[in-house]
């Protein structure tokens, strides 16, 4: 049977103009790489939102894989944005094959 | 004043307009999708730039122009002091917030302007075609003064995920999308002149009242879907969000005529004194100014001072304009 | 017949459609993006919407426009009862879905109706532009008539996350986006009227055909590929999907010429009744009968209705109305 | 190292056009948000689909991070739908920071 | 309190031009369904890649559900594919209601 | 030469280009909305199809037609064999990379065409109609080649998923959605003529210049950041991208004068070979080869060979064939 390790796969909800500070985080912390997902709205305590690229009210979601201690550092690294710029933050155990990659 | 209420409410764009407010309040499902509506809003950008810069080819740069120009980007730097100061005793805001929403009311909002030219056009006071230079250069200076008065001069925000420095957010205010496009539209329209401009102008210029009529009727959904769940509204801002474009459209008028200009440019700096801006700034405002309320700043410009603006603004500084300028067209 | 037939099948419009389905049975990978199929959906009903007001405001509203009008209502009420009652005997389907059927065959295709139009003009039987404000009126009374059908009056579905009144449909079906545009324009042509139409004329008038041959292009990959995916078909189900345009063609048809109408304008009425909703109707069942079977209801009117009436169907009514109406024109 | 604490992430895949009812569910469960992700086509027991808003075939999945408690109450809820109406809901235990705004 | 069993929830990056590779393999494990996710952009060690789908260098994300032995046999499957053609595969158990439908 | 410069720069298509390229370089968030960008090229497919079928259903397919196209289907199979040499030996690059662009270079760049057309036309050498009949020969015999080259005749990739048999790519190679487009317009404008192109040509030929714009300006932002963002680029395929299209472009002319095309023609022709496909061949390449890296042959096709062939080549060609021809037209 085919071998896999786990790793974090590591969720972040950003609006999209602010994109690059989530991966230049994902970089700073040494991660290989990222995959963005658009999104098209929301509701949270600040109300309701909706994808408006024209007014820039728009948001996606950054997903990174990576290895528990890049992961952790990663968190480290985004909780003042978490607070300060709304952004929302999930991570899990998941199993990947070939994680030399990761 | 009766005349120009029919002639503004018998516009298709402007009827569009309604319809959108009126379907998103009767909770219709109606929605132009999102990449249609970004798309739209950079095919107007490009055309009007276009539009302008084959103007200002064919006129060249006189007096008139430099002083038009002049006045804009003065209003652009002196209109966000009075906001902010609007904004921080009466409206209550916080020193963050009162600078976002003052850049919003310091800058312009292009549809505002081009409803404008429409409507006064419709009237026989067409404006220069030099004004939309004169747009285009109204749009950063309010954005850098908001910026300063939120942040104050040169200070960096490490604790947000970066280094930000004054730098870096002039280069943010002036590689906008919206600003790229219009001043290089602008630019290539200045290079190419007529001529060039002739075979594009089927697309740019006869599609052009079409695609405004779909664009506002997007703006009036949003408009209202934006009112319907805002939060963070006060009257005390409703308040502002009227009275500014009323006060800062008469003083754009009177300086419009101040510097020289005929009734329909003099009307049309006004109209750009009183919009509020709701595609460039609130862009820039996400990349720049991230902790600001979008609530705020897209409810107020976007939700009250554009509808404010389309349906009565207008109107009323166009028949300012008029009576300053004096029946023969001539300064009295 | 045959002349026809050649007229029909050298308009672009047609030929973009079988290019789609054609291209779709190769197992092409030709796509038309999702947000812009819509975008198209939209700017159709916003022009013909426009067009139809324009032509109201110029004819207004005279006896041969209402008795169109009350024929076409009557006929948006009458026509789902009996493909109701087809459907669950012959067609052994369920209440539900025959309801949901009858509704898409009692409303109108507004597509199918804009290439009729097309194809009639060709041949110089263009129908009068009131028809459009026909068509409008058609939308909705089938589908209060299908949910009727296939939920009973004044039902509850509390079971289905809700408590869903037939008042809440009622506002679900008369909020649908396609209805809202198509009437709002409607209402903004009629009050503009020609000369505010002028402007935008080049936008909604001027560039019609062309969004409508994309969007056939689109229509027939759609059809295409729901055909070859659809599990849900049996051989009933398409004999009734070719069964029913035929005989509501017919039958409107007559009613056309029966109410006065000149021969143009009755086709016209023969293929809105022929027609079978793809687009509105889809959209508000979604949402007020979630249980039906999209591949039942959209494969019979998209795929199987839709082609018949736009490639045969249309030729055949138009050839009826001309009998009926007889060689000088005047009903015999 | 930063604290994290563990709350359920659920997934449901519902017909866009009935996207209501599962944030209506969301909010009647008292959770404090949720977020939309398009989806563009799939394939199940009821064979294939392909997002055509033209004809309102188009699904989204809404996405929601809630205490368990509040998770299962909403998967009491949202059950009926999944039968009638087709929908899909998965659930797993994620890691939030700040797990006061969830 | 409603009963939920325990499946695997595959997700597989895939570039759009290939899906179909990836879905052939869905159905060669037998498992019932799937979805697909839109992405717009990421980055890797073969650098950074933006959805250009004029150009067909677009991605999607394949999402299944399945029972664990199928979930690993079609790992097994796509294998080749993660090596060859730059797919990425993550898995994680879920939760999941009604589970016979999966 | 340099007045070819300066028509070159002061089009507005070609200026859009390099407002796209300065935009990218200066790192500005300008985008274009993803399904615009591909509804853009589709569009432009179905626009010069039509245009093409229309043009010969004028002319007929005559004898300078025939050897128009013979000329141009050897040219699509003969110049991948070129270009792979010259890629694995002074490229260095492997077999199946070296396949893969030298079925880019083989095939043809529509927009390149587009943009040369317009820069002849404005010449006076205006090239024939069927020019667009040898542009869509021309597409897919380099795919072929290229795909044999990288992978050797009738082999099979079992490893990768699949029997993938030289059957399955054919299809996959013909069901293109470009190729698809470009034929099925082509024959619907066979089949329509100039009288059924007619009412849509507002929407497919008066656009068709400012649709032109926007699609360049957003090449124009993917090709200059891909140039920042390349990482698999080394100076020999640089020379590659710039080297192919200058020999493949005098080639083409030469046998277009050789062929007895008038110099627009052969000059298009010319075009047609320096010209390097970047949207039928790399989609056709994800698809049939993906273990080629986009990477190298996107870069070289888009960012290097594309805008040197529209800023400096289709200049040089057009001087070259005009010298060809002589001054009075004629071969001499
Ligand atoms: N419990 C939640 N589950 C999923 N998404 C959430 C949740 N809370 C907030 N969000 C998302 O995060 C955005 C910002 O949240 P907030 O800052 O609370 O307004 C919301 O608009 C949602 O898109
Ligand atoms: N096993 C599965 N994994 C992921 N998605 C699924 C699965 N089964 C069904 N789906 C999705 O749910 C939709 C409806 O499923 P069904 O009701 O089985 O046709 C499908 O079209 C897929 O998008
Ligand atoms: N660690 C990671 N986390 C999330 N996505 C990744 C990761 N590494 C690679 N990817 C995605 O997979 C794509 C191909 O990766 P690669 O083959 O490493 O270039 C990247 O462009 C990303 O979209
Ligand atoms: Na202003
Ligand atoms: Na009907
Ligand atoms: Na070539």
């Amino acid at each position: 049977m085919i071998e896999t390790v786990i790793r974090k796969r590591i969720e972040i909800l950003a609006d999209k103009a602010l994109t690059k500070r989530v991966t230049d985080a994902i970089e700073k912390a040494e991660i290989t790489g990222w995959t963005i997902v658009p999104v098209t709205s929301g509701k949270g305590r600040e109300g309701h939102w909706r994808e408006e690229s024209v007014m820039g009210t728009d948001k996606v979601f950054v997903l990174t894989i990576a290895a528990e201690d890049k992961a952790m550092a990663l968190a480290e690294e985004l909780a003042p944005m978490l607070t300060n710029l709304g952004f929302i933050l999930s991570m899990w155990d998941v199993q990947v094959i070939r994680g030399e990659r990761f | 004043m009766i005349e120009t209420a029919i002639q503004t409410f018998s516009s298709p764009v402007v009827l569009f307009f309604v319809l959108g407010l009126l379907a998103a309040f009767a909770r219709s499902d109606l929605t132009i999708p999102e990449p249609i509506a970004k798309a739209m809003s950079l095919y107007l950008m490009a055309a009007i730039g276009l539009k302008g810069g084959v103007a200002v080819s064919k006129s060249g740069i006189d007096a008139t122009v430099l002083s038009a120009l002049g006045a804009g980007i003065a209003a652009g730097f002196i209109l966000p002091l009075f906001a902010y100061a609007v904004l921080k005793t009466f409206g209550k805001l916080d020193r963050i917030n009162s600078g976002a929403v003052a850049a919003h009311y310091g800058s312009i909002s292009v549809v505002t302007f081009v409803t404008a030219v429409e409507i006064l056009t419709g009237q026989a006071r067409e404006p220069g075609g030099y004004m939309v230079a004169v747009m285009a250069a109204m749009e950063a200076p309010a954005i850098l003064a908001g910026l300063m008065l939120a942040r104050g001069v040169g200070s960096k925000d490490a604790s947000l995920g970066g280094n930000r420095t004054t730098g870096d957010m002039m280069h943010e205010v002036f590689t906008n999308s919206s600003i790229v496009l219009l001043l290089g539209a602008f630019v290539i329209g200045m290079i190419g002149g007529a001529d060039a401009f002739a075979p594009v102008s089927p697309f740019f210029e006869a599609g052009f009242k079409g695609v405004l009529c779909l664009f506002l009727l997007d703006m009036g959904l949003i408009a209202a879907r934006r009112m319907m769940d805002s939060r963070s509204m006060t009257w005390r801002l409703v308040v502002i969000a009227i009275f500014l474009p009323i006060v800062n459209g008469a003083a754009g008028t009177l300086l419009g005529i101040g510097v020289g200009l005929d009734a329909g440019s003099a009307a049309t700096l006004g109209v750009l004194c009183a919009s509020a801006s709701y595609i460039a700034v609130p862009a820039a405002m996400r990349l720049a100014l991230p902790e600001a309320d979008p609530g705020i700043y897209l409810t107020m410009s976007l939700s009250i001072t554009f509808p404010f603006n389309v349906l009565i603004n207008i109107g009323l500084i166009s028949a300012f304009a008029a009576y300053l300028a004096g029946p023969t067209g001539v300064v009295p």
